[in-house]
C-alpha cells in the first residue's frame, strides 16, 4: 500500500448554529498543514473535511462516511459534546484514533461499564476546566461577597457552571442565586435575558460568573451592559468573548474579565509565529482558542506519523499519539496527562480591551495548571 | 425598612412586565408579517422567518452608527422583503387549490434555500448593527435602567399594529383579503383578480417581515438561529391569536411577552416548558370559532 | 319523539323558543315558516347535530338530549340537509354504502336498490362531487334512507327540483313504510300539500299555529304572513 | 349584452355537457331557462361568467369576442353570477359581502343602494354582523342574490335564484327581476320548471341535456311539451 | 341487472387498481433493500439501515395525515416512547427484539392514545400547532428527565439487539439492515393492509364531510382515536428500530426536526400513500445524508431543493407519479369552479395547512 500518503478526517460544524467554530477549527488545522508543506510526519495529507452539522443526528452519517467510504487513519476537529460521545463509539469500534480539539464530554458510563476511551484524545480541556481555573481568583476578588451564577440549560453549561460553583464553593465562596443553584436558562430558545439579569441584580451580587457561547453570547453581553447588573464585575469562561461574538458585541464586551486556555496576546515565539501565519493566510481578526486547538491536533498527529514507520494503521498511529510527549503550542508547551488522555495546560486570566482599532481579549496573568497531575 | 421591601415587591412585578410588553411588542412586529399571509391571506408562509433573517442581516450590514444610515437600513429591509415576498406569490400562484401542505413543503424549501443563501453570503457568525448612541445607552425609571432602542421598537410596534389593525379590519382592502381566502371565484365574481390580491398580500406580508428584520436585530442580533426562532414564536402568536385576527395577534404576543420574562424568571424549574404550554393551555381552550374552523 | 321546552339562542338571539314538538310514528308532519324562523335549527336539535341550550328531547321513552348525533342516528333518526351534503371523494354508490354501513349485514334495500329508487342508478359510478345540483339532493336523500330510519328530517328535500325530480320525491315519501314518521320542512306548499297530515308553522323560533294540514293553508294569518296574497300555487316555485 | 354561438362546454375533454348551444341575449329583457336536473344549466351560467372555458364556440360582447376572458373581467364588463348553492364568504359579514362589492359607477348599471337591498330583503336587515356561514339557507339564498345586484350588474346570471326562498320572498325576487329590464340591465336566470318561469317572463329556453332550444314562449303548453317529450325518451319513471 | 354484474366488475378492477399500486411498491421497496443487502459495502448497509426509522415514522404520519386527515408533527411522541423504551430496555439487560418491538408498539399506542383523547377533537390549523406543541414537549421533556434519557447528549454506547437469547447481537451492518428493512415492511403491510377496503372508504368519507357522516351513525371520534393510536404504535416501533440501527439518541431525534421531515416526506410521498411516504423519507435522508456529504456545509440548499422540486414536479406525490401513467381515472372537480362542493364554507375549512 501507499505509505506516502495519509488520509485524516476532519469533521467540523460547516452549518448550523456551531458554524463559527467549525469555519476556526478547519482555518487552524488546514493553517498548520499550509505552514508544514501540506504533510504531517512527512506524508502528503489527503484531509477529508465532513459536515458535522448541528448535532449527532448529521455529524454520525458525516463520521460513518469518513470511516468507512474514505477510510481514515484518524478522526479530528468535532466541535459539538452531544457529537464526540457518539462518535467516539464509532471510532472506538474501528480502532481508529479520535483526536478531538472542542468539546470533550464526560464520557458517562452506559449500562454501569465505563465507557472505553482507549481511542480517544483532545487537544482542548474538559468543559468543567475553565471554571476551576478562575474560581480561585473570582473567590480573591470578591472577598466574602456572593457570586451569581448564571447559564444555558444543557450540558455544556452544566459542566462549565459546575467547574466553576464547585470549586468556589469548595473556597468557602456564597453564591447569590436564591437557594443557592445556578440559574440555567432556556437554550436555544432564550434570546431575552433582561428579566433574568434584572432578576439576578435584585439579590446584590459582587460579581457574576457565567458562560455562553454564538448567538446567545452577543445577546447576553449586550443586555447585560443595559441592565441593572452594568456595574457589577462580569466574569466568564472565555468563550463569552472569543472570537467573532466579540465584534457584535462591541463595546458592552470591554472589561469583561474571563478564563481560557489561550490568548492571542501570549508573549511566546510559537504564538506569535502563530498569530503571524494566521493574519498572512488572510483571516479576519485574531486566531481563537477553537483554531489553536485544531492547530494543535494537527502538531499531534504530525509527531505521532513521524513515529509511525511502514503502512499507517489506526492501532499503530493510536500507540504513537500516546508517545508524542512535549507539544509545543502557541498556548505554551503541553503534553497529554497519562490517564485522562488530554493537555495538562495553563490556564490564563483574559480582559477585553481596545487592543489598537479591534476589541481583544488581552492576557491578564496566569491562573493554573490543570488538569494537576 | 417594611416600606422598602415593598419597594422591592413592587418592582420585582413592575420591571418584568414592562419588559415583558416591550419584548410581546417587538414579536408582534415579528409576527405581523405571518398574520397577514397565513392568517388572513390564507398561504402558510413558512419562509417567514428567513424574510425576517434577511431583514436583519441587511439591517446589520446597512447600520453603521448615524442616523441616516440606520433609515436607510429599515427601507432596504422592507424592500428586500417586499421582493422575497413577491417571489413566494409567484413561486405559490401555481399552488392554489392544492391545499396548505404543499405551500408549507414549498415554502420550507425556499427558507432552507435562502437559509444557506444568507450563510453563504454574510457569513456563519451572529451580527449586530450599530445604532446611534442615543439608541445604544439606558434611561433610568424608577430607580432601573432601561434601554432606549426598546422603547423605539415599542412605540414602532404600536404603530404597525394600528395600522395593521385598520387594514385589515376596517378597510375594503381587507375584506378582500378575507373574502379571497374563502373563495377565490367569488371575489374574482366582483370583479378583483384574486392572484393580484395574493401577490399583494404577500409583498406586504415579507415588507414587515423585512422591517421586522431590521428592527429585532439591534436588541437580539441575527444569525444562523434567527429564521426558526422567529418563525416559530410568530405560528405560536398567530395562531393563538386567532387567525387572521390583529387584537388577537397582538393580545397573543403580549401574553408570549409576559410569559417569556415575568414567567420564566417566577418559574425557573419551569421554565424551558412555559412558552409551548402557555400556546398549548390556549389551543385547548379557546372556542373553535375561527373563519374556517366553523362547523359546515 | 317529544321535545319539550327546546330554546336555542345564538349569543343574544334566540332562533329557537318552542314549548312542545312532538311526532308520533306513522306522521306525516311539515314545519313551514319565513326564512330564518328556525326550521333546520330545530331539525338540528332534534337529530343532535347542534345541542340544544334548554329543553329535553326524548325518543321512545328514552332520554336523548344529551346523546351524540351518531347515537341517535344510529337510533334511527335520519335526515337529510338544506345545503345537499354528500362525500365529495367517494362515488356515488360509496355514498349510499356510507349511509347503509351500519345495516351492512342485512340490508332491508341493498344500496344499488335504493340509488334505483331515487334515480341515480345511471350515476353509480361517478364522483358525488360532480353530480349536479338536483341529483345531489336525491342523493342525500338516498342515503339518508340507506339508513333505514324509523324517524326521517327532511330539510327542502323539493328545493332546486324540476318537476318530474319532485313527482319521483313525493312517489319515495308516499312509498315509505307507515310506520315511518316524517318531518318535513319545506317552501313547496304543493309538496306540503300532498303529503303532510300535520303543519306546525314557525316564526321567529316560536310556533305561530299548527294543526291538521287544510285547516292550517287555510289559516289567513298563515297566509298573510308566509303564503302572501297569491296564496299556495303562486308559491310553487 | 352577450351573444353564444355554438357554445361547447365540458369538464373533462372526452365528454361535453353543452353542445353547440346558441343563445342570443342583446335584448335588454328577463330571459329564461328550464331544464331538468343535469341537463347543464349552471354550466352554462359559469361558462358565460368565465369560470369555464368552454371547448369550442365563441361568446360575443358587443361585437368583442370575450369566449376566453376571465371571470374578474366579465365581472368588469358587467356580467354578475348569483350562483347555485350559496358561495358566500364565512369569515365576512353580511353587512361586509355588500360593502366588499362595489357598483362600478362609471357605466349604466342597474345600481342598487344597500338600503334598497335590505328594503327587498327585510330578513337580512336584522343580520347585517351575522358571517356568512351563520345564516338560514334562505338567508344565504337572499345575500347571494343581493350581492350579486349590488355589483350594478349590466348582465345577471342567477342560477335557481328562488330555491329555498318563502314564498312571499320568491315572489320578491321575482319582482325584482322583472325590473331590472327597466333598469338597462339584461337577465338570464335558470329555473326547474316552466311554471316558475312563466310567473317572470314569457320567452324561455328549454335546455334538455346539452342541446338548448330557441326561445318559446312560456304561457302555451310549448315548453312543457318539448320537457316531457324529453322526459318520457330519457327515464320512463316520469309519468 | 346486467348493468349492475358489468358496475361490479369496474368497481373490482378500480378498487384492485388503487391497492394494487400500493402492493406494487412495497414490492419494489423490498427489491430494494435486497440489491443493497447484496452490495459488499458496509458504508451503504449502515446508511440504508439508518434511514428506515424515520420512514416507519413517516408511515404512521401519513397514517394520521393522509387516511385521518389531521396533518400531524406529534408523533414524534410516540416514537420517543418507542425509542427510549427499548433504550432503556436495553441498558438494563434485555436484548430480545420481539420484546423490544413488542413493549415500544405498546408504549407508543398508549401515549398515541392518551394524546389522541384530547388532540382528537380539534381540526386544521388548531391541530396542527398543538402536534407542534406536543413535539416540542417531547424534545424538551426528553432533555430535561435525565435518569431517563441520559440530558441533552442523550444516550451512546447502547448494547446491540439479539433476534433470540442464545443468537449473538445484531451488529453487522448487513444484518442490522436486513433486519430492520424486515420490521418495516411488516409493520407498513400491517397497516396498507387495516387500512384497506371498506376502512379506506370509511376514513375518506369522514374527511369528506364530518356532518354526514355523524348524520349517519358513524362515530366519527372513535375512528380518528383508533386511527391514531394504531399510527402510534407503528411510531412506537419505529423508535425501537432507531435504538436499533443507531444505538445512541438524543433529544434532537424526537424534536420538531425530526417531525417536520416526516411530515414533509409524507407530503412527497403523496399524503394517503404509506409506501410512498416512506420513499419520501428515504429520499430527504438520501439527499442530507448522503448526497450532502459531497457537499459540505451545503445540507439544507439540497434539502430545499428537493423539497421545491417536489412540488412543481410531483404534483400530488410520488404515488401521483403511477397514477398519472394510468389512463385518467374521472376528474375531480376543477378548483375554480366549486359550484358542486359542500357548504359554503368547504373550500377552506377542510383544506389542511
Ligand atoms: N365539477 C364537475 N365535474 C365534472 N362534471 C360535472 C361537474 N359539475 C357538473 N358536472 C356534470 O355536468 C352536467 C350538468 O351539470 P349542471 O350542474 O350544469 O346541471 P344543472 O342543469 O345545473 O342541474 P341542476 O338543475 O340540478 O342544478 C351534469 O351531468 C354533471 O354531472
Ligand atoms: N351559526 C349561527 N350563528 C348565529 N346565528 C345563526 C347561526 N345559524 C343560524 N343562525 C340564525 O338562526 C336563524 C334560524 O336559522 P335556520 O337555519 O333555522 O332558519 P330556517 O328556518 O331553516 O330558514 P330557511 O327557511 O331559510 O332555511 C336564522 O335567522 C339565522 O340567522
Ligand atoms: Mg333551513
Ligand atoms: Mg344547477
Amino acid at each position: 500500500a501507499d505509505t506516502t500518503t495519509v488520509r485524516v478526517g476532519l469533521l467540523v460544524s460547516l452549518s448550523g448554529t456551531y458554524a463559527t467554530v467549525g469555519e476556526d477549527m478547519q482555518r487552524g488545522f488546514k493553517l498548520y498543514l499550509d505552514t508544514h508543506g501540506g504533510k504531517l510526519g512527512g506524508r502528503k495529507v489527503d484531509l477529508i473535511v465532513g459536515d458535522e452539522g448541528d448535532g449527532p443526528a448529521t455529524a454520525v452519517p458525516a463520521a460513518q462516511k469518513l470511516l468507512e467510504r474514505d477510510r481514515v487513519v484518524a478522526l479530528t476537529g468535532l466541535v459539538g459534546g452531544a457529537t464526540v460521545d457518539k462518535v467516539q463509539t464509532l471510532t472506538t469500534e474501528k480502532k481508529i484514533p479520535l483526536v478531538g480539539a472542542n468539546a470533550r464530554p464526560a464520557f458517562t458510563p452506559v449500562g454501569g461499564k465505563p465507557r472505553d476511551l482507549a481511542y480517544t484524545w483532545h487537544t482542548s480541556y474538559n468543559s468543567d476546566e475553565p471554571g476551576i481555573a478562575i474560581a480561585e481568583y473570582v473567590k480573591a476578588q470578591v472577598g466574602d461577597g456572593e457570586v451569581y451564577a448564571i447559564g444555558p440549560d444543557y450540558q455544556g453549561g452544566y459542566d462549565e457552571l459546575r467547574g466553576f460553583t464547585d470549586t468556589f464553593t469548595r473556597l468557602g465562596g456564597k453564591l447569590a442565586n436564591p437557594d443557592g443553584k445556578t440559574t440555567f436558562t432556556p437554550f436555544p430558545s432564550t434570546e431575552n435575558f433582561l428579566p433574568y439579569l434584572n432578576k439576578a441584580a435584585e439579590t446584590k451580587p459582587k460579581a457574576v460568573y457565567t458562560f455562553y457561547a454564538g448567538a446567545a453570547a452577543v445577546a447576553f453581553v449586550k443586555q447585560y451592559a443595559q441592565s441593572d447588573l452594568r456595574d457589577v464585575p462580569l466574569y466568564a469562561a472565555g468563550f463569552l468573548t472569543e472570537g467573532s461574538v466579540l465584534t457584535a458585541q462591541g463595546p458592552a464586551a470591554t472589561g469583561i474579565r474571563n478564563v481560557l486556555n489561550y490568548s492571542p496576546t501570549l508573549p511566546n515565539p510559537t504564538n506569535q509565529e502563530f498569530v503571524a501565519a494566521w493574519s498572512a493566510a488572510g483571516h479576519t481578526g485574531q486566531p481563537t482558542t477553537f483554531a489553536m486547538a485544531s492547530y494543535d491536533a494537527a502538531a499531534v498527529l504530525d509527531r505521532a506519523l513521524a513515529a509511525v514507520d511502514g503502512e499507517v494503521t489506526g492501532e499503530k498511529l493510536n500507540t504513537a499519539i500516546g508517545q508524542v510527549g512535549r507539544i509545543v503550542s502557541p498556548r505554551g508547551d503541553w503534553q497529554f496527562h497519562p490517564i485522562e488522555r488530554r493537555p495538562v495546560q495553563r490556564w490564563y486570566l483574559r480582559e477585553v480591551k481596545a487592543d489598537g482599532p479591534v476589541l481583544s481579549n488581552v492576557l491578564v496573568q496566569d491562573l493554573t495548571t490543570l488538569p494537576t497531575t | 425598612m417594611s416600606e422598602g421591601r415593598g419597594a422591592v415587591r413592587v418592582d420585582a412585578y413592575l420591571i418584568p412586565v414592562v419588559d415583558g410588553v416591550a419584548y410581546g411588542l417587538l414579536l408582534a412586529i415579528a409576527a405581523a408579517g405571518l398574520t397577514v399571509a397565513f392568517g388572513a391571506g390564507g398561504v402558510l408562509n413558512l419562509a417567514h422567518g428567513t424574510l425576517i433573517a434577511a431583514g436583519g442581516y441587511i439591517a446589520a450590514a446597512t447600520s453603521s452608527g448615524t442616523w441616516p444610515s440606520l433609515a436607510a437600513a429599515v427601507a432596504l429591509a422592507a424592500i428586500a422583503g417586499a421582493a422575497g415576498g413577491g417571489v413566494l406569490a409567484a413561486a405559490t400562484a401555481g399552488l392554489r387549490g392544492r391545499g396548505h401542505l404543499d405551500q408549507a413543503l414549498l415554502t420550507f424549501g425556499v427558507a432552507l434555500i435562502g437559509g444557506d443563501l444568507l450563510t453563504t453570503v454574510y457569513g456563519p457568525d451572529t451580527l449586530r448593527p450599530r445604532l446611534p448612541a442615543t439608541l445604544e445607552g439606558t434611561v433610568e425609571a424608577a430607580g432601573h435602567r432601561y434601554p432606549v432602542d426598546r422603547l423605539a421598537v415599542l412605540v414602532i410596534a404600536v404603530l404597525v399594529v394600528a395600522a395593521g389593525y385598520v387594514v385589515l379590519h376596517r378597510t375594503r382592502a381587507g375584506r378582500l383579503i378575507r373574502a379571497t381566502v374563502d373563495d377565490r371565484a367569488m371575489v374574482a365574481g366582483i370583479g378583483v383578480n384574486p392572484r393580484l390580491v395574493d401577490a399583494a398580500v404577500l409583498m406586504c406580508a415579507g415588507a414587515l417581515a423585512g422591517l421586522a428584520g431590521a428592527l429585532s436585530t439591534p436588541i437580539l442580533g441575527v444569525g444562523p438561529g434567527t429564521a426558526d426562532t422567529a418563525l416559530l414564536l410568530s405560528l405560536i402568536i398567530v395562531v393563538c391569536g386567532g387567525l387572521g385576527s390583529v387584537p388577537g395577534a397582538l393580545a397573543a404576543a403580549l401574553a408570549v411577552g409576559v410569559v417569556q420574562t415575568l414567567g420564566v424568571t417566577s418559574f425557573p424549574q419551569l421554565a424551558p416548558y412555559l412558552l409551548v404550554g402557555a400556546m398549548t393551555v390556549v389551543l385547548l381552550v379557546r372556542r373553535r370559532s375561527l373563519p374556517g374552523q366553523a362547523a359546515a | 319523539m317529544v321535545a319539550t321546552g327546546l330554546r336555542h339562542a345564538y349569543g343574544y338571539l334566540t332562533v329557537l323558543d318552542l314549548d312542545t314538538f312532538t311526532v308520533a310514528p306513522g306522521d306525516r308532519h311539515a314545519v313551514i315558516g319565513p326564512n330564518g324562523a328556525g326550521k333546520s335549527t330545530l331539525l338540528n336539535l332534534l337529530a343532535g347535530a347542534t345541542r340544544a341550550q334548554s329543553g329535553a328531547i326524548t325518543y321512545n321513552g328514552q332520554t336523548i338530549t344529551r346523546r351524540q348525533a351518531a347515537w341517535r342516528a344510529r337510533a334511527g333518526i335520519g335526515r337529510t340537509f338544506q345545503h345537499p351534503s354528500v362525500y365529495p371523494d367517494l362515488t356515488v354508490l360509496d355514498c349510499v354504502r356510507m349511509g347503509g354501513w351500519h345495516h351492512r349485514r342485512h340490508p332491508e334495500r341493498t344500496p344499488l336498490e335504493v340509488l334505483d329508487l331515487v334515480g341515480l342508478i345511471d350515476h353509480a359510478d361517478v364522483l358525488s362531487a360532480t353530480l349536479p345540483h338536483g341529483h345531489r339532493r336525491m342523493l342525500d336523500l338516498a342515503v339518508a334512507l340507506a339508513g333505514q330510519p324509523r324517524l326521517l328530517l327532511l330539510d327542502e328535500p323539493a328545493a332546486g327540483l324540476t318537476d318530474a325530480e319532485t313527482t319521483r320525491l313525493l312517489d319515495i315519501l308516499d312509498g315509505l313504510p307507515s310506520w315511518m314518521a316524517v318531518v318535513l320542512v319545506e317552501h313547496h306548499m304543493d309538496v306540503v300539500a300532498a303529503l303532510a297530515t300535520w303543519i306546525t308553522v314557525l316564526h321567529h323560533g316560536r310556533r305561530l299555529t299548527d294543526g291538521p294540514a287544510d285547516r292550517v293553508r287555510a289559516d289567513p294569518a298563515v297566509a298573510a304572513l308566509y303564503l302572501g296574497p297569491g296564496g299556495d300555487d303562486a308559491a310553487g316555485q | 349584452m352577450l351573444q353564444v354561438s355554438d357554445l361547447t362546454v365540458g369538464y373533462h375533454r372526452d365528454d361535453a355537457v353543452l353542445r353547440e348551444v346558441c343563445l342570443d341575449l342583446t335584448a335588454v329583457a328577463v330571459h329564461a331557462i328550464v331544464g331538468p336536473n343535469g341537463a347543464g344549466k349552471s354550466t352554462l351560467l359559469h361558462t358565460l361568467a368565465g369560470h369555464l372555458r368552454p371547448t369550442a364556440g365563441t361568446v360575443w360582447c358587443e361585437g368583442r369576442d370575450v369566449t376566453r376572458w376571465r371571470p374578474h373581467q366579465a365581472a368588469r364588463t358587467g356580467v354578475a353570477l348569483a350562483p347555485q348553492g350559496r358561495r358566500l364568504w364565512p369569515s365576512l359579514t353580511v353587512a361586509e359581502h355588500l360593502t366588499v362589492t362595489r357598483p362600478a359607477r362609471h357605466r349604466p348599471g342597474s345600481t342598487f343602494s344597500v338600503d334598497e337591498l335590505l328594503e327587498v330583503f327585510p330578513a337580512l336587515a336584522g343580520r347585517l354582523h351575522h358571517h356568512g356561514h351563520q345564516l338560514s339557507g334562505g338567508e344565504q339564498q337572499m345575500l347571494t342574490i343581493a350581492r350579486a345586484l349590488h355589483t350594478a350588474p349590466r348582465l345577471l346570471l342567477a342560477d335557481e335564484p328562488t330555491e329555498g326562498l318563502a314564498p312571499t320572498v320568491a315572489r320578491q325576487v321575482t319582482a325584482v327581476l322583472q325590473q331590472l329590464p327597466q333598469r338597462g340591465a339584461t337577465v338570464l336566470v335558470t329555473l326547474p320548471h316552466v311554471r316558475a318561469a312563466a310567473a317572470l317572463t314569457d320567452t324561455v329556453h328549454v335546455l334538455t341535456t346539452g342541446h338548448l332550444s330557441h326561445p318559446v314562449t312560456a304561457s302555451d303548453g310549448q315548453a312543457e311539451r318539448l320537457l316531457r317529450d324529453h322526459l318520457t325518451l330519457t327515464n320512463p319513471h316520469a309519468e | 341487472m346486467s348493468r349492475q354484474a358489468g358496475r361490479g366488475v369496474a368497481e373490482a378492477l378500480t378498487t384492485w387498481h388503487r391497492s394494487g399500486s400500493t402492493w406494487v411498491a412495497l414490492g419494489v421497496a423490498a427489491a430494494a433493500v435486497g440489491v443493497v443487502a447484496l452490495s459488499a459495502d458496509a458504508y451503504l448497509h449502515a446508511t440504508a439501515a439508518r434511514m428506515l426509522p424515520l420512514a416507519l415514522l413517516a408511515v404512521s404520519v401519513a397514517v394520521v395525515t393522509g387516511h385521518a386527515g389531521l396533518p400531524t408533527l406529534g408523533q414524534v411522541a410516540p416514537y420517543a416512547a418507542g425509542a427510549y423504551t427499548t433504550a432503556r430496555l436495553a441498558l438494563a439487560g434485555v436484548e430480545q427484539a420481539a420484546v423490544h418491538l413488542l413493549t415500544a408498539a405498546v408504549a407508543g399506542a398508549v401515549l398515541a392514545g392518551l394524546l389522541g383523547v384530547v388532540l382528537i377533537r380539534y381540526r386544521g390549523t388548531v391541530f396542527l400547532m398543538l402536534s407542534l406543541g406536543v413535539a416540542e414537549l417531547t424534545a424538551i421533556t426528553a432533555a430535561q428527565w435525565r435518569q431517563v434519557s441520559g440530558g441533552t447528549d442523550g444516550l451512546a454506547g447502547i448494547p446491540a439487539v439479539r433476534l433470540a437469547p442464545g443468537l449473538p447481537p445484531l451488529v453487522a451492518d448487513r444484518a442490522v439492515l436486513l433486519y430492520a428493512a424486515a420490521v418495516a415492511l411488516c409493520a407498513t403491510v400491517g397497516a396498507v393492509i387495516l387500512l384497506g377496503g371498506e376502512r379506506r372508504m370509511l376514513l375518506s368519507a369522514v374527511r369528506g364531510n364530518e356532518a354526514r357522516a355523524r348524520a349517519s351513525g358513524h362515530r366519527v371520534t372513535a375512528y380518528l382515536w383508533a386511527v391514531h393510536t394504531g399510527a402510534g404504535a407503528i411510531a412506537g416501533i419505529g423508535g425501537a428500530l432507531l435504538i436499533h440501527t443507531h444505538r445512541w439518541i438524543t433529544p434532537a431525534d424526537v424534536g420538531f426536526a425530526t417531525a417536520a421531515l416526516a411530515l414533509l416526506a409524507v407530503v412527497i410521498g403523496g399524503a394517503a400513500s404509506l409506501p410512498g411516504a416512506a420513499a419520501g423519507a428515504i429520499a430527504v435522508l438520501a439527499v442530507r445524508d448522503v448526497i450532502a456529504v459531497w457537499l459540505p456545509g451545503h445540507a439544507p440548499l439540497l434539502l430545499g431543493a428537493l423539497f421545491v422540486a417536489a412540488v412543481y414536479l410531483l404534483p400530488g406525490g410520488l404515488t401521483a407519479l403511477s397514477a398519472r401513467l394510468r389512463p385518467p381515472t374521472p376528474s375531480r372537480r376543477p378548483n375554480h369552479v366549486a359550484h358542486a362542493s359542500g357548504s359554503p364554507a368547504r373550500p377552506t375549512a377542510r383544506s389542511t395547512p
